[in-house]
């Protein structure tokens, strides 16, 4: 470049060049342009695979996340949860460099599996790859075979492994493979014919809200149901600070996961998050296997615990009846603040599809939603939620889009208010609305991981979140005549 | 840099070049035979003065230890191209690098985001496993195309190789060429694939490749060159540190023409070869270009150091040395202003941090240039290391650790938790991964990275927020509650 | 006024008048004026006893509270109740008018109990008095007496009864006095020599988060403890909707509270709100009855935990020391947004006292404390928290001062935030800072009565709430350059 | 008002006088034999046009029964003072009854409060036994000179009577004569006690006697007195009516010289006797100082109702009537403009609305001013009941009402709930403390005396606002989730 181009003047933007492109993009000329783009994509709504299969990882009891790949993904993926749950996430790599890509990563596997099992001694060691192996062709199931030969690891150590390339899919299909080979692996031999261990499987799916975890495991408990969270990270990522640094300090048992095979009965909660873990359940036993929608909003938590009261011929647990009634009371009081305002949310398929349900339950409008990801079935499946209410016509979903994409939307078309993660704070800002911090990642607030939005109480915290938010707004924004006492 | 301040340290009571190093004996048994062999060069009681007293560095991360480092993409982003603000920096390859490089290093900029600013929006092409397959050249020339139409205050895109791209033998250099031709904007392809190097170091200097062949020389100032225009090199604006940084030299006398790259314009950064003189903070990340600069152009740097008064102070004398007398005046001017205000801080908060002991392990500058901080403090420094650092690095730390204090390089979590747990210390300066671990040991523990979302702590205006920063992570009534009652 | 007045124009203020009088009302000279009025109260934090009563009654099983008074006194109240509950407070009066004055309420009484009784089918009428049968002298004891005498009222029908005139002492009296009526009544004959049920009788207090009333709950579950809460408001004012509307939703069970006299031990933890319930207790019964601070934080929580850990001879269980673990992470991770912050506080003594404990914990600063009304005794208390901690140096306590004195003191010696409830949000609007609404009443948002703020998960929620405020504000007010994705 | 809409309405489908009648029996079963006899002649069924046909009202409250009127205090704070924006309004006695109306009835003003407006704000004597021994007289005093120094602004205090007043036998009145030439600023007493009369009416009533000795006639405006000069008076300006009640009448080419009490202004309410005609919304509240201005002054007054598009264009025309030419042009024009602006706001909801049934239990004027909006709607209204009410309201509310539908007085919970359950209505408007009472049993329900926080309702610019919030409480989806399915 230095060849090519003569040396220039420095140039500054003038102020009205930046007014005009200040007032420009917010057009629909820009919208417009900015809709016909096909290459680059702009804030994205989805990270890669290994996320995914790294909180499967931590889910585990005992277990060892383990990158294979270079040391820089790792980093990347420990410092992205860390920042959403303010935990630590221990996770080691095989430190892949240059000559990785020569000579394969077996050697840096073997190094790298011997140090982890000296250094944290972990109960199983989960790996997974970053894309350097996966287009060098890497050979895991060979490199774990000849780890056990050569003695680096004993031939029952479970060393679960997953391929997880980040040019494919995102971080909720990461989960999936992880976690189906985690389960492969712990229950292996582990299935007894005619065996009913009287367990639940509950599979939350990729849910970075410690909350839900343990509002599934209160609300078994309320139904009398044992059940069995697989990938559990509940006290993973929300551990006591007690003085005493655990770098494994919560996850499913072992021993429970590799009794999985052997459970009454298995739900997963999010659909898209569990494909291939669910079509391996479904093969491997003839227990019922199900998927349901995440319990997002009264609906679906009622058929959440149908279902288990079906399956467990048990009732709906009267505490539950009672909380639902709670919540429907609070949804009700509440409904004015709520009804047909317009909101703009984006995230995973499974998690649009729980707020679509709660949003359109209290008479509000799940306006632009936004899937980054997804096939046109999960388009479809989506589009039905909204086609279902009356609330949801003339909202609009946008699939394989990004919160560039959003922006223009926004302010061409505006809504009330913003359901997502932080990441779509700028946009906030620009249109001068309020942000409803709800799912992943979180990094300017604190605690909000820790609140539930399942299950009854979590559409009260929903609710709670954003009615007190618009009236945080009235009372921010009204002149002083219209400042009251009561809202 | 004035070098009254390297004499040898005062050693710090009960740590000694033995017991250290009796530490480290125990610290390696942690290892296996083969890693402990690898390690132990890492590591190393302070010896200041004496030859042979070396910490080894700059090497392969050891597999299977949980390492702090990133990598030569993260370099790239994160701290050379990510803090440039009217750039737009397309992370090339799958979505993931983008995404968790996104907002989280605190570079601030002044402008409006998707206007004239673009540093904390995500440009990624998002790979696909088509173009693994099929390459991402074309896609890479399209996205080019997008952002000149998108984002037509934007002054350039650079093109950040993520692994892939260099696996699959992409040519971004030919794509960056043609593009700059067609959308008459600069391109700047930076092969700064994660698997190159070690460390997020060998993306350091990749990117100062990068500028060299693609930016310096290509603009110049609109203005004349004046007597002391200078560039402020290797502060990257972590919570303001560049602005105040900046206001010190202004005070000063001088003419900051561009910064490197905080808050930075592409195009001043293009024209720093007029300046009079190179002021380097972070020498790990800029030094090459500074080297360049002065080989090409024979622009003189320097180092300085910004933390804490005492440093400020010397780094003024030092600075204004390479310039006449008013600046020399204007040194003493400044120091004899700021000196009461600082000396307020350190009364106010100096008692409450008295003979506290810290352990550092930080990146880039920040493991030494911090310790003068600290000690204006009434803090000790018991160990201090690099993620990332090279033999030079090493070099410039020794004299300003006590002896017998410990030294060292890429350090696992567990070598960490190890020493501050020995060490007993009062607090440990590190980054995000380690914070919690720390933490949920009962200690106190400052993000030295991201001044923990506080800042800035360069200059007199970030000494008091340092300050506070340090008191409050230390004292807070909070470490009073960790032990149950029952 | 029309004969000694002569005709006047109107006169309108000038905008330069307002615009000096706006400025005055901020500064020091307006302060030391303020501060030196004796008279007048502007913008009081308590309120009258009756409330208080009338809190308690709706604390117990088929309770129906009863004013005897005027019938505006009974509206007034129930109003206030359910405003911030959002919930019915069912509640009759005697509806007394000017002939009260001259020939007392015993006809209004006889004929409200008799209407009181088929209407509304109460197990219990808990009648309290508002200022004019205070004032006229109505004997409460002989209308009663005489009620049953005549048939109106069976003879053991519990009519517990509570005098609580408005001019004396404040909402939290009429508490003290309705409960100690109530459980002489119900327990007068009840007590067994020697018999020990086992339990535990818990005395919130007068305390409006029904939230709180669960936690107690949940806790003493966890500590395998049997309790009684006595006035039990949880369900009382946070009931289902189900489509059935019940008086009676909740409240302490009858039969419980009659054996209030045989418990284990007997636990307050509104020190100042139940001084002659306690006074009582400890007359009736020769088992344990304490007082202690309102488990807010966590030291004032662990000594909660540990004294019902030695009462009843049972271990802290681990799940709440890992609650206490979590929450000590939280307050740590979130100390940096609330060290050496400043806050004004106000309320009843005892929830200052808390509060208090809690900021100072955090390394906060309670700035400003107004307490309504309180004795030199409860000044001296609460003192004696501030002057614990270095955080509560230089902070000032405000005895018996109202919201227009804090009014004073915010605008000429600021703070970050206010804690309290909607009445002070005339205040965060011209000091334009956060308000973090906890207490009664809250009149403005939904749902905040329902969420704790007792116990760790109590110190979670405040800190979350207080936190996030903080951050809610940088990112309204910070400049562009200043707006980041993390905090 | 118009007389054409006075004809007999259509009788609802399934409601007869009989079905009426027997409902009322079956309602009157669930009391003992003595309050059944006080209750009965409280209801009946509407038989418009007969003789003979009457609810009793404004009689004692039954004691026992769960009334929802307040008292007289109430009504003079709540209603006519509170309103009053630039005042200080003290709440003479103990706490509580000042606690409790404070900032809760939504009465608008525009200024800032504790500056020039106070109406936000609670100002008690807070009585304390030894004030009720020795009598408060002389803290009362010292009350008013307090709030001369602390609130410069304010344009007078008016010192509200609680009940231990009275009984104890104080003379407010000398102490407000001695204070008024005192401080040279209007101090009116009120003698509300709460114990006197059965409802908040009398606190109306005793407010307007207070206004009319004290107030009015004792300033005259500014400027000469015009020929539309008129005063608008029983608005109280709940969620912004007044604004938007005033902005028609300005409209029509009237001058709005006074509110009563609406965002009020002492000093215009004393000088109203100069308009040329009063406007009363609120009959029930106001009516007596329109008599004694008709009889003193010879100030014309009449009724109207701004609810609705059907009630203001009858009400438009009505008041129009009372002026020139130009001003019946005006009305026509009015009319014209937003008449197709209401039929797109019918157009929106009726369709969702349409045979929907509602019973109402308010205060003041909207049992029966409200109903028209509601039929602009196409709802039905089954019952409609007041609080507080006098013969003189029932006469002016059986013929805004079909036959056999269910007219009452001063209803208890117990009524109310019966009427609701056996009428099967889809909507009950009444006040916040039969809100939760009708939810909780799955009935939609509107706080009619708050507007539920929105508003305003009146005029043009409430209508929309009104029909919004119908739709939105009959329709809201949370409705579908009562009943669990399990």
């Amino acid at each position: 470049m230095s060849e090519t181009c003569a040396v220039k003047k420095v140039t500054e933007n003038t102020p009205e060049e930046v007014a005009r492109v200040e007032e420009w993009i917010n057009s629909e000329d820009y919208r417009e342009k900015n809709f016909a783009r096909e290459a680059v994509v702009i804030n994205p709504v989805h990270a890669c695979q290994p996320l995914g299969a790294q909180l499967v990882a931590h889910g585990f009891e005992g277990t060892l996340p383990y990158v294979h790949g270079s040391q820089g993904c790792a980093s990347y993926y420990r410092s992205a949860l860390t920042r959403h749950f303010r935990e630590p996430a221990a996770a080691v790599s095989s430190a892949m460099t240059e000559d990785g890509a020569v000579f394969g990563g077996q050697n840096n596997l073997h190094e790298g599996l011997e140090n982890a099992l000296k250094l944290y001694a972990p109960k199983m060691i989960a790996i997974f790859t970053s894309c350097m192996p996966e287009i060098i062709g890497d050979d895991l199931n060979a490199f774990i075979t000849n780890a056990r030969n050569a003695g680096i690891v004993a031939r029952d150590y479970p060393l679960p492994y997953a391929n997880t390339p980040s040019f494919n899919g995102t971080h909720i299909h990461g989960y999936d493979a992880m976690l189906k080979s985690v389960l492969s692996c712990l229950s292996a031999d582990k299935k007894v014919e005619g065996k009913d261990n009287g367990k639940l499987n509950l599979i939350p799916g990729f849910d970075c809200n410690t909350g839900n975890y343990r509002e599934y495991k209160r609300i078994c408990q309320e139904m009398g149901i044992e059940v069995t969270v697989l990938a559990d990270i509940s006290e993973s990522f929300d551990s006591p600070l007690d003085g005493t640094y655990r770098p494994y300090p919560g996850g499913t048992p072992l021993d429970e996961a590799a009794d999985a095979l052997n459970a009454h009965a298995t739900l997963s909660l999010q659909k898209h998050a569990t494909t291939e873990t669910i079509k391996w359940f479904k093969e491997q036993t003839d227990a019922p296997v199900e998927v349901m929608p995440s319990p997002i909003g009264i609906a679906n938590t009622d058929a959440f615990l149908m279902n288990l009261a079906e399956r467990f011929g048990k009732p709906v647990a009267p505490t539950l009846k009672a909380e639902r009634g709670r919540a429907v009371d609070a949804m009700t009081d509440a409904h004015q603040y709520l009804h047909n305002k317009k909101f703009a949310l984006w995230g995973d398929p499974d998690f649009l599809a729980g707020m679509i349900a709660f949003l359109l339950e209290m008479g509000a409008r799940p306006y632009h939603v936004v899937c980054s990801r997804g096939s046109k079935k999960v388009g479809k499946y989506l589009q039905a939620l909204l086609d279902k209410s009356p609330y949801g016509q003339g909202c609009k979903l946008w699939m394989n889009k990004d919160l560039w994409h959003l922006r223009s939307l926004v302010m061409t078309d505006p809504v009330d208010a913003l359901i997502g993660c932080t990441h779509g704070k700028f946009i906030t800002r620009d249109a001068g609305i309020p942000l409803i911090r709800v799912g992943f990642p979180i990094l300017d607030r604190v605690n909000l991981h820790r609140v539930p939005y399942i299950g009854y109480q979590g559409a009260i915290n929903l609710l709670t979140a954003i009615a007190n938010s618009f009236l945080d707004e009235v009372d921010r924004n009204c002149e002083d005549k219209h400042f009251e006492m009561m809202r | 840099m004035d070098k009254d301040h390297t004499a040898v340290k005062v050693p710090l009571d009960g740590i000694q070049k033995q017991t250290t190093e009796e530490l480290i004996d125990r610290t390696l048994e942690l290892y296996p035979e083969k890693a402990r062999n690898k390690r132990a060069p890492h590591m190393a009681a302070n010896d200041p003065g004496v030859q042979g007293c070396s910490v080894k560095s700059n090497r392969k991360t050891v597999p299977g230890v949980m390492s702090a480092r990133g990598c030569a993409y993260a370099g790239a982003k994160g701290v050379v191209w990510g803090p440039i603000r009217d750039m737009t920096h397309v992370s090339h390859g799958p979505v993931g690098c983008g995404y968790y490089s996104w907002g989280t290093r605190r570079n601030l900029v002044d402008g409006h985001q998707g206007v004239d600013v673009f540093s904390a929006m995500q440009f990624t092409s998002d790979f696909q496993e088509k173009d693994v397959v099929y390459g991402g050249d074309k896609k890479l020339a399209v996205i080019c195309r997008e952002i000149r139409e998108l984002f037509p205050l934007a002054k350039g895109i650079s093109v950040l190789s993520e692994c892939p791209v260099g696996l699959i033998g992409d040519d971004i250099n030919a794509v960056a060429k043609k593009s700059c031709q067609e959308l008459n904007l600069p391109v700047i392809p930076c092969n700064c694939e994660g698997f190159r190097g070690v460390s997020q170091s060998l993306g350091h200097h990749i990117s100062n490749d990068s500028i060299r062949d693609f930016v310096i020389g290509t603009r110049e100032f609109d203005d004349e060159p004046g007597p002391y225009d200078i560039a402020l090199i290797g502060d990257y604006n972590i919570g303001g540190d560049a602005w105040a940084s900046r206001k010190i030299l202004e005070e000063l006398g001088l003419r900051v023409r561009a910064i490197w790259t905080g808050d930075g314009q592409i195009e001043h950064i293009a024209a720093t070869h007029q300046v009079k003189l190179n002021l380097i903070h972070c020498y790990r990340s800029m030094n090459y270009m500074a080297k360049v600069m002065e080989e090409r152009y024979g622009i003189p740097w320097m180092e300085f150091n910004f933390f804490g008064p005492t440093k400020i102070a010397a780094s003024l004398r030092a600075i204004a040395a390479r310039f006449d007398r008013t600046i020399q005046d204007n040194a003493e001017k400044i120091i004899e202003k700021y000196t009461p205000m600082m000396q307020a801080i350190v009364d106010e908060y100096r008692p409450r941090l008295e003979g506290k002991r810290a352990l550092l392990f930080v990146g880039g500058l920040r493991p030494r240039h911090t310790i003068g901080a600290y000690e204006d403090l009434g803090l000790e420094i018991v160990g201090t290391g690099y993620e990332f650092a090279h033999n030079d690095d090493y070099e410039r730390t020794y004299e300003e650790m006590a002896r017998g204090t410990l030294i060292f390089d890429d350090a696992s979590e567990i070598e960490l938790e190890k020493w501050a747990r020995e060490y007993k210390v009062d607090l440990v300066g590190s980054g995000i991964k380690e914070k919690y671990v720390f933490q949920k040991a009962g200690i106190p523990f400052r993000q030295m990275h991201s001044w923990d979302y506080s800042g800035p702590y360069h200059g007199y205006e970030g000494f008091p927020v340092f300050a506070r920063d340090i008191d409050m992570a230390i004292n807070s009534p909070t470490w009073g509650l960790v032990k149950a009652p029952f």
